[in-house]
């Protein structure tokens, strides 16, 4: 077996997020959102970090309130439920931070380009729209068979993804389930992946479903264990969705003083995030049916 | 104050004080409904579409397949009320559960039969920016972006623009193209290469509108319940073409109301107060 | 609910699969092989198909040599455990085949270039390779970004597209696992998809794990309940690979006359096919061990 | 009689009647588990190279990790003996079990340290012929294709031949190349694109041979116990260059051998009589 790549979330950030990374968060989209990654990236006042995701609903905006961000590569940046991410628009509208403008599929698409280690990755979207004048990494060229107008994609690679999952070993081996958006080719382009868990399995637990697993754990880096590390975004199995953090974060967010509060409530004032929550709010978001998958068998 | 794509100063366009037993977003949301046609494949976006889908699958299109750009696919509403299309209700029992590159890749393939995108400005051709206003090269305000928005509108079939109505909105030209409309008019979208697809209707907080088939300008066929010709006129930032034969949106039925209610039970999207 | 999908598979094939066709079938390459679909083929005497996917193991050659097929689109064709196919080599050697020559990345690539929409993929194989002399969907061009040569692969739609799964519900909602191959792009890329299953089950079943599913049941053409239908191929869960009867075949396709008794007892003695395998052959193939995946719970 | 890759008439190198403790493809096997080092991701391609691995991983390997073309990735052995990589005992406990394209994107990447091909036809620079004795315009005999043998040949950091070592096969040039080597020498991977890799390691019936670093031609450096240099130059189509230092290729240890003959019990591809 190899080495164990057990460590605290703490430490798994300090020694693969280095200052200047490029970092892929939130690749689920609306659920299975690292942000308790997030929050430990503000602690330790990371800077410079380009991130890269195509909806990260309010993690990204946290992470520029936080300082740590100098540039963008995401399809979309707000609050899903509310509108704006206002940290986002403020950074943006200052000029402090630089935003490369995809959507949904050209986001996907580089980051597929990078999986599949290939430059690029054709589509048919965007032709015409704006992105082209924001996003240096579309370019309209002929396809080579059909003449065409086809927008390539240039592959994104990036440092370190974070991905959260349901369970993991500690050789990071990870099962992920629900929907999982670009995550697949998030993992399989970047140097790095840190991979946070609501629990850590024993290997048997992980290899009897492989088809389960988000991506090979030899390509993994860290495995650390972080019950309700997606908090405020919902986890199949888990947690639902905390719908008033969302609405809270508008207000909490509104204001450069009012951040402030929140990064010193939330972030700053330590990292046990479930006392913080309180037993009463999780109890009431833990989820109340089961639904459990049927039965598959692996034997020979 | 700027624009926002929710929440923040919006202005109400229906008559106040006149009490309907519906809000101005349930009308919006039927309206929304009636473009899905059964058996539509739908790649249902955030907010109201989320409602309209729901809504049409449970009346007149119980055979409609609802798309989702987080990778889901279902052919069933969501069995509890649903903020966002992340919510877990929306994943259980979905027909599939994929990555986000499979469902833009039916998008892709010209599959999905009708989509839904809202926006912060709309232009007479239907062109729309949920990203800079001002323009990229002079921001005044930064929104969101596009999301999946820009490949909905850039490869459905059709999509259908759902929006508040208000000058500020409705502009000449839009600032930047978040998700292409007709461009400059027709002709345009097969010249940039785009392969199929186009704005077909807007459902505004004041009425419906339509596109001319040979001009590619949007037009107003349908008003809302105490709304007049007039005031879509003064809410829209451009000379306005009207239909020779506007109709009034019809208002939603009681037992659409009665289904609605029972997805939005708390009225976050459809309350009277809940800017679209 | 829509109407169900549930046909016989000889209904299924006569349906969906006119002659002229172009089929993808052996898409999760040496597993979970239709080969009761293909023996059907060859029963309705199917004339100028087009056979498209990666390694067929000997599906390909019992379908050629039936005399079904006027193409391939394929990277292999032989008997993964003894070598050449020897109705493949007759037609091709003889001028009755023809055959663009792929590799398993460009395969791929040509049906996910289906999937997505796009009319060719990007790959970075088979440069300065002979696949260029016989595959016209090869074009070697300069990326647009880096100028790097890159093979760029046109797209595949088929026709149809033959899966083979453990279970399905009537309306096409399919669960597969083990090793998948080219299964998913296959599906999506092809205009029609008929599925054979190892059994129908109740649509809850199937919903019960959505992310097992293998491709969205709305796009599914046909299911039909074919248990035995991947025989001699492996199924997970079920059976393990029958080598004897790969070995048996190599004997049974050397010459046309022994090629013209196997079709005569294996598929023109009718479509009872577990009859024909016998109670104790079966018995031998069925999985011995059960290895079941870990829970895994969609609640809410 | 034509050439297979596997099974019919294919002559016997190494001296016939003379008593060995292990068969000639146990002795080739073992010789291509030393070309895994420990760690290494190693694309495992059907045939000799299943037990190769499998051997390797059993013994000083612990940490290598073995890629499948079917979607396959595993960090141990097999618990039972396979014939096939598709068989299920191959994918139990595997490491994940995914698409061809997730696998293959690894391959293009270039994380894959080692990959083994087998070949019906090879030449001076490695190239291999799997496809069409004769050549596509002039087919003499069409043999299975490539599989994936053409992309860890373009993509793999290094690869490995395993081959029957005759005249007829070790040809001055392949009719058609399938699986690229060093075309037509140095320098010819880079100008036709191919971005990194190469032969480095021919295992055959007879020896072992590596390619020059500067002319990228194959050479003879070792050969197996029994085998003459004189008997792999009379096998060999053009004239083979020689190492200054032949010498004798390791012979299985009885450990090594204890441990292949657990994954090939019925000596299916590890019997004397069974061709590589």
């Amino acid at each position: 077996m190899p080495a164990s790549k057990l460590l605290s979330l703490a430490e798994a950030i300090a020694r693969f997020v280095p200052d200047g990374s490029s970092v892929a968060l939130g690749t689920a989209l609306e659920s299975l959102i690292p942000f308790a990654a997030g929050r430990e990236l503000i602690r330790q006042r990371k800077r410079s970090l380009t991130l890269i995701g195509p909806i990260s609903d309010i993690l990204f905006d946290q992470i520029i309130g936080g300082g740590c961000a100098s540039k963008v590569r995401a399809a979309w940046a707000g609050n899903v439920i509310t509108g704006s991410g206002y940290c986002f628009r403020r950074a943006v509208e200052s000029g402090s931070l630089e935003v490369e403008d995809h959507s949904n599929l050209t986001i996907a698409m580089a980051l597929r380009a990078g999986a599949m280690g290939v430059p690029f990755m054709p589509t048919r979207t965007a032709l015409g729209s704006g992105l082209y004048e924001t996003n240096a990494s579309l370019r309209e060229f002929a396809c080579p068979f059909t003449g065409d107008a086809v927008t390539a994609v240039a592959a994104i690679t990036p440092d370190v993804a974070i991905v959260h999952v349901q369970r993991a070993d500690e050789y990071g081996n990870a099962h992920a389930w629900g929907n999982l958006g670009v995550t697949r080719e998030a993992c399989l382009a970047s140097k790095h992946i840190i991979i946070t868990a609501e629990e850590i399995a024993p290997p048997e637990i992980i290899s009897s479903d492989p088809n389960r697993v988000v991506t090979p754990g030899f390509r993994v880096s860290a495995v650390a264990h972080v019950p309700w590390g997606a908090h405020p975004s919902p986890v199949p199995g888990h947690y639902n969705r905390d719908h008033q953090a969302f609405i809270d974060y508008q207000r909490d967010s509104r204001t450069l003083e009012a951040f402030a509060a929140w990064q010193a409530r939330w972030v700053d004032s330590g990292d046990d995030y479930p006392a913080l929550l309180g037993e009463a709010r999780m109890a009431s978001l833990k989820i109340k049916t089961r639904a459990l998958a049927e039965v598959v068998d692996y034997g020979y | 104050m700027g624009i926002e794509v929710k929440g923040e100063g919006m202005g109400k366009g229906m008559g106040e004080g006149t009490p309907r037993p519906y809000t101005q977003p349930e009308l919006m949301v039927a309206a929304a409904a009636r473009e899905i046609s059964d058996g539509n494949v739908v790649f249902v976006g955030m907010r109201l579409p989320l409602l309209g889908f729901q809504l049409a699958k449970s009346t007149h299109a119980p055979n409609a397949v609802g798309v989702y750009e987080l990778g889901i696919i279902r052919d069933s509403a969501a069995p509890e009320p649903i903020l966002t299309m992340g919510d877990l209700p929306n994943l259980y029992r979905a027909q599939w559960l994929a990555d986000t590159a499979d469902v833009m890749g039916l998008l892709q393939q010209g599959i999905v039969d009708v989509s839904f995108i809202g926006g912060a400005q709309v232009d007479r051709f239907g062109n729309l920016n949920t990203t800079y206003i001002g323009g990229a090269q002079n921001i005044e305000m930064r929104l969101p972006g596009s999301g999946g928005a820009c490949d909905l509108a850039s490869l459905a079939k059709r999509h259908i623009i759902i929006m508040a109505h208000e000058k500020r909105r409705f502009v000449p030209k839009v600032d930047y193209i978040t998700s292409p409309g007709y461009g400059n008019g027709a002709g345009w979208r097969d010249r940039v290469g785009l392969p199929r697809g186009g704005p077909s209707t807007v459902i505004t907080t004041l009425g419906v509108l339509r596109f001319d088939s040979a001009t590619k300008e949007m037009m107003l066929v349908s008003v809302h319940p105490g709304v007049t010709v007039d005031q879509v006129l003064d809410s829209t930032g451009w000379p306005l073409r009207v239909s020779s034969e506007v109709v009034t949106t019809p208002a939603p039925t009681p037992s659409e109301l009665a289904t609605l209610r029972r997805f939005d039970p708390e009225g976050y999207w459809t309350s009277e107060r809940t800017a679209v």
